[in-house]
Parts: C-alpha cells; structure tokens; sequence
C-alpha cells in the first residue's frame, strides 16, 4: 500500500512545497537513460512521469532497410543483457514468415543458450537490485557468475554481450569441443552459490523491509499495461509463453519439463529449498518480482541441464542460417517469445523482396516501465529506485 | 598584552556578556524574520548566561557565587532549547496560515 | 476463441458495418475494422466471455507508399497506412490481430494527421503504445489523454518511421553526420 | 607541581590546561630544555594536535584503503594491487593527490560562503572530538571529567556541517541529503544519549581515562559484562553509532543509488575530501568510544602489564619508562580493539542493504529509545541491587588489595553519606560496600584530577 | 624570549573565543541571509561555550555545545529550511528602524560596559587568588545540586572529609530541576499536539493530477 493511500498515515499541519525533480537521465539507479520527473513532497513521491527515448537508435527504420540476417545484430543491442534470446526472437519470427522448421540438434541448442542467457540476465537484474537498495557486494557476486556465463558464451560465438549467435535458420557455429562439460560444470557451481544470493538478498531483513510491501502491482493491472515475463509472473498472473505461447515457439520446449514460475497470494512454494515469502510480502510487490527471478534461475538452470542431454542425444547439424539475398514471401508474422524480462515480440511485414517491409519489435521493458507512475505514487523517495529496479528495465530495448 | 587585559577579570566577561545581549536586544528589534527574532533571543539568553558563569567563576575570583554559577545556566540552556522548540512550531503554524514568516505582518493574533 | 471464421461471423453480427474485412488464411490471421467502430470493438473483445483479450501486446504502424514512382504505379495498393493491434488473452491464451487502415494524411492533405480512436480507456497498456506510433508513424489517437512524442524529442519535426521521411539536416545546429 | 615552581603563573597554567592537557609535555620543555613557560606550553599544545591530527589523517588514509581492501575481499575481488607496490598499500595517498588536484567546482546556485565553510565544520568537529580522547592512561590531550559528554556535543556538530553543505550546494538532491541527515540526527541522538549514560552511570564518571581505568584487569572487567543490560545497550550503541557516522545501512544522506550522493553530489576534489576524511574519523572516534565505555579501553583482555608491574600506580607523578612502555602497549592495544570495531563497520557496510529514512527513524526513536530506556533501568537496579556480576569474578586488580574499583571513591564521606541518607531506601541499609558502590559518584571529581596520569594536577592534591 | 614571557595565553584564548562570539554575534546582527544567520549563531555560541571553558564551566560549556549548537540549531535550520523560500530568505529591516536600534543598543551596550568596569570588586582579582584547577572540575558537583545536595556548601578538613553536614532544609536545585523536567515533559507534549495527525484530507485533483515533465 502506498504511503498516501495508507489511512494509517496522517497529514501533518505543516505547510510544505512541491518540489519537482529530476531523475535522470544521469542517475546512479535508473538502468540507464531513464528519466523520472518526479513531483515530491518531501520524501514522499506524489507523481512520478517516466521521460525515455535517451537512447533511440531508430532500429525499426534500419530494419526496413537490411535483410533479416543483416538486422541480427540490431537485435542484440536491445535488451544487451539477454542478446540470445533477443536474437531467438528475431530468428523464429523470420523463420515463421518462411515456415522453416530448424533441425532438432539446432532447436536444443537454441533452448540452451537461450536459458543460459536468461540466468545472465537474471544476475544482472539480482546484482544491480541490490546495489538500488544500497548493497554492493550481490552485485559482483552475481557478475562473478555471469562471467563465466559470458566465458561459455565466447567459447560459442566469440562475442561476450553481442553474440548475433542465432539467427533466421539456424546459428552461426556449433558448439566447439568440451563446451558441454564446461556448461554442465558451471551449473554445478552456480547451484551452491544460489543459496548466498538468497542469504544476502531474498532473505535479508533490511531486503525484506525494503521491498515487501513496495510498489504492490496488482495482476489486473499488470496485464492492462501489458505487463509480462517476471512483473507479470510476480503479480500472481500465471502467463509464461514457453508453456503459453505459439506453438512456433513453444514446440521450441516440447520435451522439457519445467513448472511455471508464478507467485501466489498466502501460497508459499515448498517444494525447493528457498526462501519461504515474509508475512509483509504482498502479491504484486517488489519481493516478489525479485523472487520470480531468483526461482526463475534455478528453473533455468534445470532446462538447460536437459537441454544439455537433449543436444548431446540429437544428431545432425544445427540448421543452416538463411542467405542474405533470401527473398521473403509477401506477408506479416508476429511472434512473441519469453525473453528474461518479459515477451519480447517481434513484428515483420514483407513485399516479396529480401528487405522487409517493416519491422517492429515489441519491447517487455517498454511496457513495464509505463507502470512506473502508476506504482511510484505516493511512495517514499527511496522506494522509486527499489520499483524501477524491480521491474528490470534495459533501456536499450525500451528505446530501441 | 596591554594594561587592561593584563588580567582577565570577570568585568572582561560582563563586557563580553553586554555585547551579546546588545546584539540580541537589536537582533530582536530589527529582524522582520520571525525566525531571525528567535536567533536574537538566543544571543540573549546567551549573553546573560556568560553573566552568570563569570560570576559564578572561582577562577576568576575566589569569592564567587560557586555552583550557582553553573547552575543556572544550565537551567537557562534547557529552557532555552524548549521556548526555541515552542517558538519555532509557532513560527511554522504562522507560517502554514499566512506563507510567511515576516512577523511585521502577524498583527492579528488570530491564527 | 481462435481468430476463425465463427469469430468473424460473430463480430460481423454484432457489429456489422464496422468489420471490414478478415484474413484467415494467413499465417497470423487479422480482422479488419472499421476506425468508427475500435473502441466498442475491443471493448467486446476485452470483457466478452470466451474471448477476454484482456492484454494489448502491441499497437504497430505500416506505412504503405512506394516513394519510387516506378514501384508505385505497379502496386497493387494505393498508398495507406494501417495500425495493427496485436491482442491476446491471458485466460483463454488466444491471440488476435486486428487492423485498422486510414488515409496517409487526413483527407489527403499533406501535413494533417491521420485519425485513429484511441483505446487507451480500453486498455491502459495502450496509452504508450499509441504515443509511440504518433511519435513515429504520424498517427493522431483522438481521445488519448495524454498524446506526445515519446521517443524522439519534443520539438522534433517529422515522423522518422513514414517511407517519404527526410531525416533533418541540422537539428539545434548539429549537422548530421 | 607547575604551581610550586612558577607560583605567578600558576592561573595562566591551569587554564591553558584547561584547553589543552600540555601540562605533562610542558613541564618536560620548560625543565629539560628550559624554554619559556608560554613558549613550552605552545609547543606542548601543537604537539598534541598534531599527534591527533596525525592520527585522524593516517587513520582516514589506512581506513580508506582498509576499506577497499575489506570490500575487495568480501566481494571476492583483490582490491588495490598494484599501487605502490604489494597490498596497494599507495592507493590512498594516490588518491590523495588525485583529489588534491581536482578542480574545485562550486556550482552558480551555491551560497558560496557556506558551500566553503561546510567541509571545514564537518572535519574540524570530527577532529576536535579527539582532544577529550585517551589513548592510554593519562595520555589525553583534554583531560576533562566531561569527556563522554564532550565527544558526543562535538562529534552532533559534524552534522551540521553536513546540513550546511546540503544546504548551501544549491542542489535538490544535496537538500534532499541534508533533510534526510537532520531527520536522522534527532532521531538516534537520544538513543546514543541514553546508552552513553550507562556506563557513566555505572562508573559515577564522565571522565573516559577513569572509566578505562575502572575495567583494569581481566576481560571480565569489561563494563560490557557487567550485567545482561549493559550486555544488550552495547548493541543499541553500536546501532546508534553507526547512524551517527552514516555508515550503511544508515548512509541516507548520501544514499548514491537515491540521491545520487545527497550532500555531497555538489563537492568535488580537497572540499569532498573533508567529508570523507570526516566520515572516516568519525567511525574511528565512535569505535574509540565504545571501547572505553564497553571493552576496557587501553586494559587488554589479560592484565600482563600488571602482572609485569609496569602499569602506573595510581597516584603516580613522575615520568618512568616501564609506565611509559605500559601506556605504549596500551595504546595500541586500544587502538587495536578500536580498528577491530571499524573493520565491523566496513563489513557491515558491504553486507546489507540501506534503510529507508522512515525505518531508520522508526528504528531509532520505536525500537531503540524503549531498549536503551530499559536497560538504563536494568543497570541501574542491577548496581543497586549489588547482584553478582562478571565484573566482580576476577581481581581487578592483582596488587591492590580488593581491587581497584573497590578504592578509587575517594569522596567526601559525609557528601556521600548525605545523599544515601536522602533516598529512598536509606533506612534499609544497604549491604557493606554497595553504598560505595552504588553511588561511587557523589564525590566532587570522583578520583582525584589527573588520577594517576602524574600531571601536575595530581600533585595539587585534586578534590580539596 | 621576552614576548614568549610576556604572553599570557588565558588572555590570548579569552580575546580569541570573545573576538569570535561578539564578532559572530554582530555577523548575525547585520545579515540578511536566514540560512548563514544560523552559521553565525553556530559560531557565535560555539566561542561562547570556549568561554564557558575558560570560566572553568566546563560542564556547562558541553551543555552549551550540545544543546544550545548541536539541538536548537538543527531544529533552527529545520524551520528555516522549512520556510526558506526565495522571497522570506532575506527579509530587510527598513532603515529607520535601524537608526533607532542603533541608538538605543549603542546606549545600552554603554550602560552595561560602564556598570561591568564600574564595580571595583569586579575589576580585580581577589588578594586571595583564584582557586585551583581542580575546583573547576564540577561536573559531579552541578549534578549533585542538580539532585538536592549541594556538596560545595560542606565545610571540609584538609583531607576533604566533610566537617559538617547538610541542613536538611537545604535541598539544593532539586525543585527546579523536577520543574524543568516536568516543563520539558509539557512541551514534548505540547509538539507533539501540535504537529498531530489530522484525517487525511484528499482532494479529487490530487489523486488525479499528472504529472509535467
């Protein structure tokens, strides 16, 4: 419950003056070029206006202007924390324009680095949380795991954040010799050091003070703004498109088991050794997006574990990428897929020739981040930066 | 040093003590911030409080009004800190009700 | 409820005129609809039983011109834009196109924005959506509470993502490139 | 001593004294090197100072490095490496002189004068609070029986330099931090308040080199395990302390992810500096303090000093070098027990996360003023009550007979008498000793002046 | 050698801390600026508190520093930070009033200065001499009169053991101290009446209004 609407909080009889400030685009916790403008009274926030577009690059105009191969790397500046599935996102929509199915050993693989990513960016999202609330140390816990991460990814495709590693029909390169072992070695050292996250963060008293109870977003709303991925799953809306999508893109985990993960009011999930929710969690609130995250790690972790044995078992090649002169039927295809932080969609319209037509991406982040003012009123000055780092935004997908 | 401060007596301090409350009498007069009015009381008080240490000073004279002196003072310094709590919550209420803090303005006494 | 034909049928019955036209044949099928009849359209759509497309994915705009001359007069189409609205359902998990197709200018004169209702009282999501699509596309939402430019700055001129869009040379004396 | 020799200026001595405790130096300059009295007690005077100012800026230096170093490890990196070759034991003068030679940016809305003056009153609070410091027995530039009460007045005026610097930057986030460092301020000054109370109560001093001296011998002399209460009010001061220097989680005033470095988001290169400096004594001076009021000060866990025979007996006037080595093992001993509480600080700072500012007052004025308020009471029923304490298990003292605690009251027993008589529970006469004990402080200067610490004081025979 | 004799640093540090207070104290007088009065109120009562140590009222000087700077002034800065907009920061005393209180402070400071050098017994030193030092050392005195003992009234021998006692009628500043505490008390109260909570009263455009950017 926000401070002004709390009926526990009373008015004081001392006149005050609004005071307009600033947030951005140079802070030290808006993730980026965010821009706030926040309309304070003392602490309390009574508006906040979410300003973006500090880091529009007009990539939708240089899409119509390159072959879909040639935008890949497009793609992987805009959420730069999760490029694989970005480029996931990107490949299966070309792909549904042109219904080619990539081989099994190529779908696996594609599984693989995409759930790999997904815990990158979800240790990012962990590690910088903390540093909003003023802690520090999570943070280079987590990019100490996301380095290795990063060290398989460059084994892979030679890039460590830009990897254009999928693309329309199937990936740049194979996977080189010795990479499974050095994946299936990380997961068994990421496992432990799960357990510090939740003792430095999730369970943390001060953690808990600062985030329960914080910025509550409630499911219905969060699907009125469009709210998806881990906001969505933490507002008790039960919605992951790797279970829910388009068969184009779910057929991509057919085979592999995982359970959604979805919070739910007073329904404490016990069947994992994690933190059980505090009693001053509410649904929808700060905590339990984090928390999302946080399991969604360790069910990433178990995908990519099959995902290992699967790509092991497949046999043949991983499909062979599309050439650049590939002329693209005449048509629209939509596809959104689960990226980390929510359905990234991409939207592309052809003529017949091998440029598109257009193109249009559908940022998560966009979406989440226009509940901002919704959630930042009437709380504290110090919750502003625990709400806007909660929703984990990249600003490089929001203004694309 | 020269002859009238070869020692230093407790008429040194009483001087120091008129020159604070003078200054406070004037901050009082002068001040059009109500707020400024109440730094002017604080000198006052202060001057009248370097008074009442001199005199109460055994090193300045052996025949000094001792702990008295001191005590009172300290009863001072603690009043002082209240009247400044009471006087700037009405200052603040002034405030609230007018949006000013210019106490020529505050002729009615009516909040 | 799939995008089919019974769906179709549905809202032509209901709405009559206002369904211009559908594709089911498609790879993602779209109904398009008439800009008069939007709102109540995807107020339908959002509450009615069975269907509770209760999400907005995206609101995108295409524009269609051919800015040579050759191309152009061998199209198929006269030159339009269409703002396409990706729907889907949250309970049901079904999913939805729909397009609505307006003139490149506002009665055809150069300069005047297009008119589309907004359905940002439909859904909340929407609201900037539809300002990105002004931003960019040139589209006017009539009835959005709040329509700026969201992306480019405030004092841009022009909207980057129209076929005939002429990047500025100099913006606040800063050349480009 | 000082009287005897220099009769005529005697009054200048004893009030110079009063500033600045140079009597000890300066009678060494004024017989062994024969200067002139004011000349030697000038020196005497620059030599304190710049043996604490020495220590306040070292200490800054070893801590800001302590720091990265701590952090480093904590965060499972190294830390600085490379600077000055192994341990980056450089890095701070490095960046000293980085800082030295930063410009000094003073923004067009700043109200220049106070934007200037803000840094020097954060610093030389901070730095003044030390004067009424010991370090070891008798070696305190300001030996005044008001030093508890001193370094707490002192060390609340370092925040209102940093509300002038937040203030007078001319920047909201900069205002934001001074509001946020005023609201804080008046909300764990009661709390510290109350717990620094406990010992002075405890011992009937505020005079920090007798209460040190009070916990002489064995680690069970510790004032912290006198009895359950003073056990728990330790933690509440440790809490209040560390929303007194805003280290994290109470770093509110300059919550970077927040306010992007609230009062200090204006200051750039030697002013920032200060501030910094200021920072890092502060945590010194608050751990310096606890360790006198809880750990004993300069009095190790094992009393080997004593057992040696080098300690200064009480009353001991003159210089001797067994004392003199006494005192140095003390020092550091002290100083060791002190950087062991700022090492806490900087871990805890690494560890959690921030409050926010409603908790922290919450914390403090809810939770804090209650607990302290409470064991006030608990220590004080504890020590009149006379139950049995840890304090009480060992000998405080092997070569006195009953110990130190025992005979240091040496107080006019009538004054004493007289306000045992007026209480209460006079007529239920209260055990052999626990009078004493009970109400050590109703002496006028409860030990003799200078106790022990063979300044001339001392020698004038103190109370008469 | 000679000047390092002739200095006398009593004298040195009085003039120093009444240089700083009364020069403090006029800064005050003659600012406008609400924000650096209290800067110079601050100084002005920190060199007060110098004084007070040099009197050999040490305890009193800390109250001084800890009270009177480090509480009242937070509070003052408070209240100034609180209503410290553009046009109340400095608020000017017309010039008429100036000349007047110039006058009439001018008299006043004369009056006091004379009457302060007037009496004899002032002027001077006692034959006597000052008391020592450790006279000065009051802290445990001031809180026994604080508790109705007033221990500087005993009559003591050369080992400081009391020669009399107390009358019983002599309860030192026992009454006043409970009345100040019960005052303190009343205006703890009394603030906290004032700042009270109040319902909540929202008006619709609140709720509603969004915001510029």
């Amino acid at each position: 419950m926000s401070i002004i609407n709390d009926p526990r909080v009373v008015e004081f009889n001392i006149r005050t003056d609004e005071m307009l400030i600033n947030m951005g685009p140079q802070h030290p916790s808006t993730h980026g070029v965010l821009r706030l403008v926040l309309r304070t009274d003392g602490e309390v926030v009574l508006g906040a206006a979410p300003h973006i577009g500090y880091l529009h690059r007009c990539a939708e105009k240089i899409g119509e202007n390159l072959a879909p191969r040639q935008w890949v790397p497009y793609t992987d500046r805009m959420d730069y924390l999760a490029s694989m599935n970005m480029n996931l996102g990107w490949a299966l929509v070309v792909e549904k324009l042109l219904q080619l199915e990539v081989p099994e050993k190529g779908r696996h693989l594609r599984v693989l680095v995409a759930e790999l990513n997904r815990i990158a960016s979800h240790l990012v999202a962990m590690g910088t949380y903390g540093l909003d609330l003023g802690s520090f140390t999570p943070f280079l816990y987590a990019f100490r795991e996301r380095e290795k991460i990063l060290d398989l990814f460059e084994q892979v495709c030679g890039a460590r954040l830009t990897y254009s590693y999928i693309v329309p029909g199937g990936v740049t390169g194979d996977l080189p010799q010795g990479w499974l072992q050095n994946c299936a070695q990380f997961l068994q050292e990421l496992e432990p050091v799960v357990d510090d996250y939740h003792a430095l963060l999730t369970s943390n008293a001060i953690f808990i003070k600062r985030t329960a109870g914080v910025g509550v977003l409630p499911g219905e709303m969060a699907v009125n703004y469009g709210c998806t991925g881990p906001v969505l799953r933490g507002s008790g809306i039960d919605q992951d498109l790797r279970r829910d999508g388009e068969p184009w893109y779910t057929s991509l985990y057919d085979g592999y088991q995982f359970a959604v993960i979805v919070q739910k009011e007073g329904h404490y999930p016990q069947d994992h050794d994690y933190p059980a929710v505090p009693a001053e969690a509410v649904l929808g609130d700060c905590w339990h997006r984090f928390y999302v995250r946080m399991l969604e790690v360790v069910q990433s972790m178990d995908i990519v574990r099959q995902a290992l044995d699967k790509y092991a078992a497949a046999a043949g090649d991983c499909g062979t990428p599309i050439k650049l002169n590939h002329k693209l039927p005449p048509g629209e295809a939509y596809l959104e897929t689960e990226a980390p932080k929510g359905q990234m969609g991409f939207y592309l319209v052809t003529d017949g020739s091998a440029i598109p037509w257009r193109v249009r991406a559908r940022s998560s982040c966009f979406a989440n981040v226009s509940v901002t003012s919704e959630l930042c009123r009437g709380c504290l000055l110090a919750d502003v930066p625990a709400i806007v780092g909660s929703l984990d935004i990249v600003l490089g997908e929001i203004d694309r | 040093m020269c002859g009238l401060l070869a020692q230093i007596t407790v008429s040194h301090y009483l001087v120091v003590g008129a020159v604070l409350f003078v200054t406070g009498v004037l901050c009082m007069a002068t001040k059009r911030n109500a707020l400024g009015v109440l730094m002017g009381i604080e000198l006052l008080l202060n001057g009248a409080n370097v008074n009442f240490v001199a005199f109460g000073s055994k090193l300045l004279r052996a025949d000094a009004l001792g702990l008295d002196g001191q005590l009172i003072p300290l009863f001072v310094i603690v009043l002082a800190a209240a009247e400044a709590a009471v006087a700037l919550a009405i200052a603040l209420n002034f405030y609230n009700n007018h949006t000013t803090v210019d106490v020529d303005k505050a002729e009615e006494l009516k909040g | 409820m799939v995008a089919d034909a019974t769906l179709v049928d549905r809202l032509r019955h209901r709405f009559g005129d206002h369904i211009v036209s559908a594709e089911l044949e498609t790879i993602d099928p779209w109904v398009e609809v008439a800009p008069e009849g939007l709102v109540d359209i995807c107020r339908y759509l959002r509450d009615e039983p069975g269907l509770q497309y209760d999400m907005l994915n995206c609101i995108s705009g295409v524009d269609y011109l051919h800015t040579d001359p050759k191309k152009a007069a061998q199209a198929a189409w006269q030159p339009h834009l269409v703002v396409v609205y990706h729907l889907s359902s949250t309970i049901t998990r079904q999913r939805l196109v729909l397009k609505v197709t307006t003139s490149r200018w506002r009665q055809d004169v150069a300069g005047e924005l297009p008119e589309v209702p907004s359905v940002s009282g439909v859904w909340r999501g929407a609201d900037w959506h539809e300002r990105e699509v002004y931003d960019l596309m040139g589209v006017r939402f009539t009835g959005h509470p709040d329509l700026r430019r969201i992306l480019c700055p405030e004092d841009w001129i022009g909207h980057p993502l129209r076929k005939d869009y002429q990047p500025p040379e100099y913006y606040h004396g800063i050349r480009d490139h | 001593m000082v009287r005897e020799r220099f009769p005529d200026q005697v009054r200048y001595a004893s009030c110079v004294e009063h500033v600045i405790e140079s009597a000890a130096v300066a009678e060494f300059l004024v017989h062994t090197l024969s200067l002139p009295a004011p000349l030697a007690y000038l020196l005497a005077a620059l030599i304190h100072c710049g043996f604490i100012l020495g220590l306040v800026a070292a200490g800054a230096v070893v801590f800001i490095w302590a720091e990265r170093k701590v952090s480093g490890r904590i965060q499972d990196r190294l830390g600085p490496t490379r600077t000055g070759g192994k341990f980056g034991w450089l890095q701070s003068p490095a960046d000293g002189i980085k800082v030295l030679a930063k410009e000094d940016l003073i923004p067009r809305a700043a109200d220049r004068l106070l934007f200037r003056a803000a840094p020097y009153v954060s610093f030389s609070s901070s730095f003044t609070a030390y004067l009424a410091l010991p370090f070891a027995d008798g070696w305190v530039a300001f030996d005044t029986n008001v030093a508890v009460f001193f370094i707490l007045a002192v060390l609340g005026l370092e925040v209102f330099g940093v509300i002038l610097a937040g203030y007078a930057s001319g920047s909201k986030w900069s205002l934001f931090g001074a509001m946020r460092e005023a609201a804080q301020v008046v909300s764990y000054e009661v709390p510290l308040g109350i717990c620094v109370v406990i010992p002075v109560l405890l011992t009937g001093t505020m005079n920090l080199t007798t209460i040190a001296n009070m916990q002489a011998g064995w680690c069970s002399n510790w004032l912290i395990f006198h009895d359950p209460f003073t056990f728990a009010v330790f933690w509440i001061y440790a809490t209040c302390a560390l929303a007194s220097v805003n280290r994290a989680p109470f770093d509110l005033a300059e919550a970077e992810s927040e306010l992007v470095a609230g009062f200090m988001t204006e200051y750039s290169g030697m002013r920032w500096s200060l501030f910094f400096m200021a920072e890092y004594s502060s945590m010194l001076l608050v751990s310096c303090l606890a360790v006198i009021l809880f750990f004993g000060g300069w009095h190790g866990p094992i009393p080997v000093f004593d057992w040696l025979g080098w300690a200064y007996p009480g009353g001991a006037s003159s210089w001797q070098l067994t004392g003199f080595l006494a005192n140095l093992a003390g020092c550091v001993n002290f100083i060791t027990k002190a950087v062991i509480g700022v090492t806490v600080m900087l871990w805890i700072r690494w560890t959690l996360p921030r409050l926010r500012i409603d908790q922290v007052m919450t914390m403090c004025l809810k939770y804090c003023v209650p607990l302290a308020a409470i064991c006030f009471i608990g220590a004080l029923w504890w020590q009149v009550a006379g139950w049995w304490s840890p304090n009480h298990w060992l000998p405080l003292r092997p070569d006195g007979p009953g110990g130190m605690r025992e005979t240091w009251v040496v107080a006019p027993e009538a004054a004493c008498g007289e306000v045992a008589r007026r209480l209460p529970w006079a007529d239920s006469a209260p055990p052999h000793g626990a009078a004493r004990r009970t109400l050590p402080g109703c002496g006028l200067a409860g030990p003799p002046a200078g106790w022990r610490t063979g300044s001339p004081a001392a020698a004038r025979g103190g109370v008469q | 050698m000679t000047i390092w004799a002739a200095t006398d640093w009593y004298a040195f540090f009085f003039l120093l801390f009444a240089l700083l207070a009364c020069g403090f104290a006029a800064a005050v007088l003659f600012t406008s600026n609400i924000v650096r009065m209290a800067f110079y109120l601050t100084l002005s009562l920190g060199a007060t508190a110098g004084l007070f140590f040099l009197a050999g009222a040490e305890f009193v000087g800390v109250m001084q520093l800890m009270i009177y700077v480090g509480g009242t002034l937070v509070l003052l800065v408070f209240g100034v930070m609180l209503t410290a907009r553009a046009p109340f920061l400095s608020l000017r005393p017309r010039s008429g009033e100036w000349i007047v209180s110039l006058i009439a402070g001018g008299t006043l400071l004369f009056l006091l200065i004379a009457s302060a050098f007037g009496v004899r017994n002032w002027r001077t030193a006692s034959d006597s001499g000052p008391l020592p030092l450790a006279e000065a050392q009051t802290a445990t005195a001031v809180g026994a009169g604080l508790t109705g003992v007033r221990v500087d009234r005993l009559n003591r021998d050369a080992a400081g053991h009391a020669l009399s006692q107390l009358p019983h009628t002599d309860s030192g500043y026992l009454l006043p101290f409970v009345i100040v505490s019960v005052h303190l008390l009343v205006v703890l109260v009394g603030a906290a009446y004032l700042a009270r909570a109040k319902v909540r009263r929202r008006s619709a455009t609140e709720s509603t209004a969004s915001v510029e950017g």
